[in-house]
């Protein structure tokens, strides 16, 4: 084993974070570690490194090659330890590498004995980087992806038995993070490596991983090889999380995620952890930790009941979405957009008709943002021309007042990031008012109307940002839009950063608002599966041109243009 | 010090902190800034004799029952003198923080979300109050032009206003970026609104931070302007004041020139360090 | 340690700023100026003029004084010193190319010539008493050649200055000081001394500090108030002589409630002086009555001074005299005063005697700058303060400067404005008249300034050298050159 | 190299400005330096009147900031009303001095400041950290006249192991007479720098870059010296760079405290003279010095950070 984790206990000053983890990684091998947001799994990474945060404490045991690190490994051992044993790749391509040093640096300074340049040049190509001039770029002249690939480079210089990737494609677009995740299958096998791959992709996990643990509030709840827990979960949360999965194949008659949040490790010390969300909880759940147990075929589970059918035929079952009016809501012509040299737009034109949902998807800067800021009024166009519900908006300044009254009234947003979306100096209640009072007096709701709408209870109205989590932070974004009742929503990513189960709610709600209140939305995403799920036509951006625009089930089950053909084949 | 402005002193990301009970220091640091602050408005009737009574006769003395910190060379009671002077050492500090505040958020905020030509020649304009020689203007405007109190709290709002503007100016451009600003201008809201209701509150803390510095630089700059004998009228009850009139005087009554210092010290300490505890409170709360 | 022993280090207050009296008549520079040029004349110890280049001089009438020039004196080059040389050295105050801030002295100079090989004959435009003691401190003699060569800047670091004095300059920087060296050629005693170091120290207390750590050897800047700090230095010497000064507060009488007479006796018989004293001088002073420097006093009547209507501090006497005025309850004045200069203490204690008696003022500080140049330009001068140092023994350095008309314009010294045509005539007597007649005069003009009170003298004080013990020296009130006036202690 | 050639247009037509305002200034200021130069005493009409025509005062403004202008292009910057030296050898005389004093106190900030800046990051929340931070803060604090008197008596005169004033001719003596203003100067300094490089020092320490550099089986010092003080230096080194501008013209409490004969007790008491001509000469010094100081900045941005380098970022 070139791994063994076992009874891993992290503290921190406000408790327990996680708690009692077991995991192995033996030479060869691809484990995977998936779980919600804030279940541990980075903690349990940095921890089988030894480089837990300042203030946290592991203890139990953590035997990396053989050799116990946790409160008995110095730092003398434990840096024997990385690099030559053991490497971290961490998430972030853009904050991983040192911005003031070039990659053959990064590279170079890993290596365990005199670094060449060809050696160098060697470890490139390795992770697929044949230029060899790369070695002489800084990171900021690098794709993320190249970066990444950098990264890769750099945590193999030292030749580790074992490496950990924690989230090594979050912050990437589809097709590259396809590319990295095959190019990471693929050293690992060449090398015979062990590899502990951390992903919230649980896709990813099932597909490509020989074995993987799903954690939850800091504690291992499922184990087992990747394909069989994807048939037949054996525990409930699993079987949520699959369910909140959108499928990329059809549109599913309903998205369902698990109600509720995931609680803080501390609070669920001596209970099942996912008690409180679950179906099928019952009193046993709650009087004791239930132990991981075997249940056969190498899997283990931490759920008492053994017999209840976790999936149904419910659950995948076939929808329809609105297809609109057909009256044009939002025409956009021939637009151009420069920033400086480079072309952000390059000539666009697509339309949305009123009440119905275009998604719009492309590699991350192909101008689907900017595309949308355009629209809003964010951004001037240098050419072109935007019509909304007739009235021309493409310059912004040359409107009159009401006019532009009227714009903000027929179009608005949510954004991508939940952590910025609402004001944290302002409370929820506060938001909604200030929005409502911009909609046409005869309409107006109040923010406890508004957030019903959007399924929270009307008592958050008092609540600020800070006490809200991800979701309710989206939710709350979504009330803000919908209080002036505009005809035009634009989504720009508003689920890229949440978590499956909460994905789904808030995917859901969106088609019903969709539905309820005939509100026509452009929805800007990367991930195919949730233009599946949301979006009757489809525009593909590619290198700021419309490459191919339809139907979505045309686009995505025969796609015409090669940009798109590889972005489906991206998918896991 | 004063000088260097343009660089926050609070630098860059601060991790975030545990909510805990505000420690001693702080809590030693508030109560020092008001009972200084009590002293500023209530001092003179607190003050056992009347500030400017002398007695020249007398002359300069240590402690005594009489006088408990002695008296200055001009039979002054230095207890009440330093009771009365809260007022001036304090006050204008507090005005050329004011100053200074409601000038660099006001310009700082309006260069920042408005961008475009009036940025670019504010910002002209700061490069240009930044390369001078702060302290050299100082004593050149304040020594050339004439005695007031009045100029040099102005020089210093000046002075110290640029470097505010571009903080302020920066970081209201890294918040307009951010959605909730963003959802703002999209809802059509007046641009006023946006900068003062919604970027605003999200830049408080180091603004707040940035007004203590403010006045703790003010307090020690005010003090430095009394060493060279510009500023306040001579017999002004004022700390600054005191310690150059008194510093003659350190074989017969030291006190009457230490007790001052000290107060402006133990007062720009207390301040700094609010700011620096309010500061980090705040970018948590947020 | 031998060469430790013979020489100074002497500290100065402020820098030298040239070793012209044309450009640097101020106490720092003619310190440096006397070691090393020689003056036509000298003064003794009772203020007496005595021979010092000129070897003897006749006044054969009130408007002419001949020189005779001393046999053999050399400048510190070797080159002699010449009658035109000398001749040269007073003409060249008058000459506005020149532009010296020594012209006021010798306005009365018509001519100069150098009427032989060894003799100097000087013609005024009338007759002046002043003339004679003047002339020991303006009249330096320097080469007529380096003199005409640099009209402007003679005496700067860059061009420095050649003199027949008993130091010669081996460097001048406004930096790193000035070090004079003997001159071997000096016709005079040899100096005691081998090399005088000169320092500049600005801030008092640190100058204090540099003589009192033995850095220093010794100074001259030692404030009068702060004297009781000096005396109790271990290692130093502070000896103390009158100074020949008077401190007063002018009046402006030509305007407001000071015009009025009882006003203005009010004010002084409000002004508690006896604190004043102890206040400014730590007890190195005196009380002053009459209108001149104390020493002045003393060469003129010797023990026997006048007795005029004095005014003593009393409170009654004063609320007595503004009764008798149109402001019976009092005044407010405002009055600027020089924020960096020595008489801020001064000033609040006199505010706080007028307040006693209902007369408010409002002291405004201004920058010395601006204060000098506004009370020059005679604006808001209302009640002034001012502690003047003269040089000379005579009184009509000060006396008509101070009153008569012609200087209470703008650019005079007159602040008080009082004026009148026969006081004018007084003054002018006092210039002219030689012996008893002048003593009379004089008493004169000090009994109309004691009647109308268009000032109101405060206080005399000492002055003081403080030295290190190593040191010794032998100077007061009159001593022109002060730095040659020190030896080694024991020598 | 276009941003250079930008840099220095913008230097240049600040120092332009610059001059111009503090001619304006100065030309308007109450006062006349003829009444300072004849000083308490009696003068002549005809004196003020001669020095008047030297020193051009009565010629229309701009007339005399073309000439000053037109001098000061060649390196003549006038003539000191006061000592009648060119300005030029006035104030060359005392830069030493003050530039001594000012890359002394430069040293000690940056020898003291960073290292406890770094020590207190390393240690946040400890002991040691909140030694470092309250004495920084009281530092920060503390007049600095006050402080330097308080020098004075403690070790120049109790202890007697420095010199009370001057600043010395050999090298030797130099660093004896300048350690204490040093000190004064640095005092407040270092405080400012320990903040800032504390400050910098957190921030990087929650770098991925550094967790990713010590995954990799960097050792901690390698780390601590190749990536967090090249990485932390770029903030600091902009404050020191304008401390070290600061130090020269802001020094004269110090110098004057200490009896040296530098450029700030040079700009006091030429201000209180009206000496224009130097005044004048030493706002654009003390300009020119911090425009330099920042495009000297700029330089070592563009020589350690390749995103400026390559033009990624706005400096
Ligand atoms: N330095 C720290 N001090 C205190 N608590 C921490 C610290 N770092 C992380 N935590 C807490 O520990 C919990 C687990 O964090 P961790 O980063 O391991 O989650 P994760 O599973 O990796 O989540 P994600 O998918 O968002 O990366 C979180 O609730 C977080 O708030
Ligand atoms: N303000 C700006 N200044 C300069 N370039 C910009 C600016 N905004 C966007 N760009 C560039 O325009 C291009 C399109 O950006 P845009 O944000 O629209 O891409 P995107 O499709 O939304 O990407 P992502 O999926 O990463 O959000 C990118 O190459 C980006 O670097
Ligand atoms: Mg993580
Ligand atoms: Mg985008």
């Amino acid at each position: 084993m070139l791994l063994e984790i076992n009874e891993l206990t992290i503290t921190g000053p406000a408790g327990t974070i996680v708690d009692g983890v077991g995991l192995t990684v033996a030479a060869g091998e691809m484990a995977g570690l998936v779980g919600e947001s804030g279940s541990g799994k980075s903690l349990t990474a940095r921890a089988a490194i030894g480089l837990l945060p300042k203030g946290l404490r592991a203890s139990g045991s953590i035997r990396v090659g053989g050799e116990e690190i946790v409160e008995t490994a110095g730092e003398r051992v434990l840096r024997g330890l990385r690099g030559r044993r053991v490497s971290l790749l961490m998430q972030d391509p853009f904050s991983m590498l040192n911005p003031l040093r070039t990659t053959g640096a990064h590279i170079a300074e890993t290596m365990p004995g005199r670094a060449t340049r060809e050696e160098v040049a060697r470890r490139l190509a390795e992770v697929g980087i044949d230029d060899p001039s790369v070695a002489k770029r800084y990171p900021f002249q690098l794709s993320g992806g190249m970066r990444q690939r950098v990264a890769l480079a750099a945590a193999l210089a030292g030749d580790p038995e074992l490496l950990i990737a924690d989230e090594p494609t979050t912050a990437l677009d589809a097709t590259t993070q396809h590319e990295i995740l095959t190019l990471l299958a693929r050293v690992q096998a060449d090398r015979g490596m062990g590899v502990l791959l951390i992903t919230h992709d649980l896709r990813v996990a099932f597909a490509i991983c020989d074995r993987v643990s799903v954690m939850y509030a800091g504690r291992v709840l499922e184990q087992g090889p990747g394909t069989s827990l994807a048939q037949a979960p054996a525990h409930p949360y699993t079987a949520g999380l699959l369910r909140a999965l959108p499928s990329v194949e059809h549109t599913l008659e309903r998205l369902t995620g698990i109600p509720g949040s995931v609680p803080p490790a501390a609070q669920v010390a001596s209970e099942c952890a996912f008690a409180a969300r679950c179906d099928h909880a019952t009193t046993r759940c709650r009087a004791s930790r239930p132990p991981l147990r075997e249940i056969g075929d190498g899997r283990l589970t931490a759920c008492v009941n053994d017999t209840v059918p976790l999936l149904t035929a419910r659950d995948v079952a076939t929808g329809t979405l609105p297809t609109g009016s057909g009256e044009p809501l939002l025409v956009v012509d021939d637009l151009v957009k420069r920033y400086g040299t480079h072309t952000a737009l390059g000539g666009v034109s697509l339309r949305v008709a009123a009440g119905e949902t275009v998604g719009l998807v492309g590699e991350s800067g192909s101008g689907k943002t900017t595309l949308a800021r355009s629209v809003l009024g964010l951004v001037t166009p240098d050419q072109g021309r935007i019509e909304l519900d007739g009235l021309d908006i493409s310059r912004r300044r040359a409107l009159t007042r009401q006019e532009r009254a009227r714009v903000h009234r027929l179009v608005q947003c949510v954004f991508q990031d939940p952590s910025t979306s609402l004001n944290p100096a302002m409370t929820v209640g506060a938001t909604l008012s200030e929005a409502a009072a911009r909609a046409e007096p005869a309409g107006r709701l109040a923010p406890g109307d508004l957030l019903e709408l959007v399924g929270l209870p009307p008592g958050y109205a008092t609540r600020r940002p800070k006490g809200l989590s991800g979701g309710e932070r989206q939710r709350v974004a979504i009330a803000r839009a919908l209080a002036v009742r505009p005809s035009l929503l634009i989504c720009d990513e508003p689920v890229a950063s949440l978590d499956v189960s909460v994905q789904a709610h808030v995917l859901e709600l969106l088609r019903r608002l969709g539905r309820e209140l005939g509100t026509g939305m452009l929805f800007i995403t990367h991930d195919l599966a949730v233009v599946r799920q949301i979006a009757v036509k489809t525009v593909v951006l590619f290198k700021g041109r419309v490459v191919e625009q339809g139907d979505t089930a045309t686009v995505l089950d025969a796609p015409a243009h090669d940009y798109t053909r590889r972005l489906v084949a991206a998918i896991p | 010090m004063t000088a260097v402005s343009g660089t926050p002193l609070f630098g860059g990301r601060v991790a975030r902190l545990r909510r805990t009970r505000p420690g001693f220091l702080t809590v030693a640091s508030a109560v020092v800034l008001a009972l200084m602050a009590l002293a500023a408005i209530g001092g003179t009737w607190i003050a056992p004799y009347d500030p400017a009574a002398q007695d020249v006769a007398l002359g300069a003395t240590m402690p005594s029952w009489a006088h408990w910190a002695g008296t200055d060379d001009l039979g002054r009671d230095v207890l009440s003198r330093c009771l009365a002077g809260a007022r001036s050492a304090l006050l204008w500090p507090v005005i050329v923080t004011l100053c200074t505040c409601v000038m660099s958020t006001t310009l700082g905020l309006l260069a920042g979300y408005r961008r475009g030509w009036l940025d670019a020649i504010m910002m002209r304009i700061v490069d240009l109050l930044i390369a001078l020689p702060g302290m050299l203007v100082l004593i050149v405007l304040v020594g050339v032009l004439g005695g007031g109190i009045g100029w040099a709290v102005l020089a210093l709002a000046v002075l110290f206003t640029p470097g505010d503007i571009r903080v302020v100016r920066s970081l209201t451009m890294a918040q307009r970026e951010l959605a909730y600003a963003e959802a703002a201008r999209t809802l059509g809201l007046r641009p006023a609104r946006i900068m003062f209701r919604h970027l605003l509150p999200n830049i408080a803390p180091t603004v707040v931070a940035g007004a203590l510095l403010s006045f703790v630089a003010g307090l020690v700059a005010l003090s430095g302007l009394s060493f060279l004998g510009i500023g306040l009228p001579a017999g002004t009850p004022d700390w600054g004041l005191m310690i150059e009139e008194n510093r003659t005087l350190l074989d017969l009554n030291p006190w009457a020139s230490v007790i001052p210092a000290a107060l402006v010290t133990i007062a720009a300490t207390a301040a700094t360090l609010l700011g620096d505890r309010l500061f980090e409170r705040l970018s948590d709360a947020a | 340690k031998q060469d430790r022993a013979d020489t100074l280090r002497w500290a100065l207050s402020e820098v030298p700023n040239s070793l012209d009296i044309a450009h640097g008549f101020n106490n720092p520079s003619t310190i440096v100026q006397f070691a090393v040029l020689d003056c036509m004349v000298t003064l003794g110890k009772k203020g007496e003029v005595l021979p010092s280049v000129a070897e003897s001089w006749t006044h054969p009438d009130p408007l002419t004084y001949v020189f005779t020039l001393r046999e053999g004196v050399k400048f510190s080059d070797g080159s002699p010193v010449t009658a035109e040389d000398a001749a040269f050295s007073l003409s060249r105050h008058v000459d506005p190319k020149v532009a010296s801030q020594a012209a006021s002295y010798v306005t009365m100079v018509k001519k100069v010539e150098a009427t032989g090989p060894r003799t100097i004959t000087v013609t005024l435009s009338r007759p002046n008493q002043a003339f004679l003691p003047t002339a020991a401190l303006a009249w330096q003699i320097v080469p007529k050649k380096l003199a005409e060569a640099h009209p402007e800047d003679l005496g700067s670091p860059e061009v420095g200055t050649l003199g027949s004095g008993p130091f010669k300059v081996a460097k001048f920087s406004l930096t790193e000081g000035v070090t004079l060296e003997r001159n071997p050629l000096y016709w005079g005693p040899k100096p005691a001394l081998r090399k005088i170091e000169l320092k500049t120290i600005s801030d008092p207390e640190t100058l204090r500090l540099a003589v009192s750590s033995g850095e220093a050897d010794g100074t001259a800047d030692v404030r009068p108030s702060e004297a009781r700090k000096w005396t109790s230095l271990r290692d130093v010497t502070t000896t103390f002589y009158p100074a020949d000064n008077i401190a007063f507060l002018s009046l402006a009488v030509d305007q407001g409630p000071l015009k009025d007479v009882h006003v203005r006796r009010a004010i002084a018989h409000a002004v508690d002086r006896a604190a004043l004293v102890q206040l400014m001088t730590g007890g190195h002073g005196s009380q002053a009555d009459l209108f001149l420097p104390k020493p002045q006093l003393t060469a003129l009547y010797g023990d026997a001074w006048p007795a005029l209507p004095t005014y003593a501090y009393d409170v009654e006497a004063a609320k007595a005299e503004l009764a008798k005025s149109a402001y019976p309850r009092g005044f407010t004045l405002a009055t600027p005063y020089d924020s960096g200069g020595e008489n801020v203490k001064a000033m609040q204690a006199v505010a706080s005697d007028l307040a006693k008696i209902g007369i408010t003022l409002e002291l405004t500080p201004l920058p010395s700058e601006k204060y000098i140049t506004q009370r020059m330009d005679h604006e808001d001068l209302a009640v002034q303060m001012a502690n003047l140092y003269y040089s000379t023994p005579d009184p009509s350095e000060v006396l008509p400067d101070l009153l008569s008309r012609a200087s209470a314009k703008p650019q005079g010294f007159n602040f008080s404005g009082y004026g009148t045509a026969a006081l004018d005539a007084e003054l002018d007597d006092v210039g002219r008249l030689e012996g008893e007649p002048r003593q009379e005069a004089i008493t004169k003009v000090l009994a109309e300034v004691a009647e109308q009170v268009p000032y109101v003298p405060l206080y005399h004080n000492e002055s003081a050298f403080a030295l290190n013990k190593r040191f010794t020296i032998d100077a007061g009130t009159w001593t022109i050159d002060i730095l040659s006036a020190v030896r080694p202690a024991g020598s | 190299m276009a941003f250079i050639a930008r840099r220095l247009g913008a230097a240049v037509l600040l120092l332009g400005v610059l001059s111009l305002l503090s001619f304006v200034l100065l030309a308007a200021a109450p006062g006349n330096p003829e009444n300072l130069l004849l000083g308490p005493r009696p003068s002549t009409p005809e004196t003020r009147a001669a020095i008047r025509a030297q020193f051009h005062l009565d010629d229309p403004l701009y007339e005399r900031y073309l000439s000053w202008l037109g001098g000061a292009l060649h390196g003549d910057f006038g003539t000191s009303i006061y000592t009648r030296e060119p300005v030029a050898n006035v104030i060359t005389d005392r830069l030493p001095v003050t530039a001594g004093l000012a890359t002394y106190a430069l040293i000690l900030t940056v020898g003291v400041g960073v290292p406890l800046g770094l020590a207190a990051a390393m240690r946040r929340g400890g002991r040691l950290d909140q030694g470092i931070t309250l004495t920084s803060l009281v530092a920060l604090a503390v007049p600095p006249f006050a402080l330097s008197i308080l020098l004075l008596y403690g070790f120049a005169v109790a202890l007697g192991w420095f010199p009370v004033f001057g600043a010395g001719e050999t090298v030797a003596e130099r660093i004896a007479h300048l350690t204490l203003p040093a000190v004064a100067l640095a005092t407040s300094e270092a405080a400012i720098i320990v903040r800032q490089m504390r400050a910098a020092a957190l921030d990087l320490a929650g770098q991925d870059y550094l967790t990713f550099a010590r995954a990799r089986g960097l050792s901690l010092p390698r780390v601590w010296i190749s990536y967090a003080l090249r990485n932390a230096a770029l903030p600091v080194l902009t404050v020191g760079g304008l401390l070290m501008a600061a130090n020269l013209t802001g020094a004269l409490f110090v110098e004057r405290a200490f009896g040296l004969p530098g450029l700030g007790e040079l700009l006091v008491t030429a201000v209180a003279r009206k000496d224009i001509p130097v005044v004048q000469a030493l706002v654009l010094l003390g300009g020119a010095v911090v425009v330099v100081v920042n495009l000297l900045i700029d330089l070592t941005y563009l020589a350690v950070d390749p995103r400026v380098r390559h033009g990624a970022v706005a400096s």
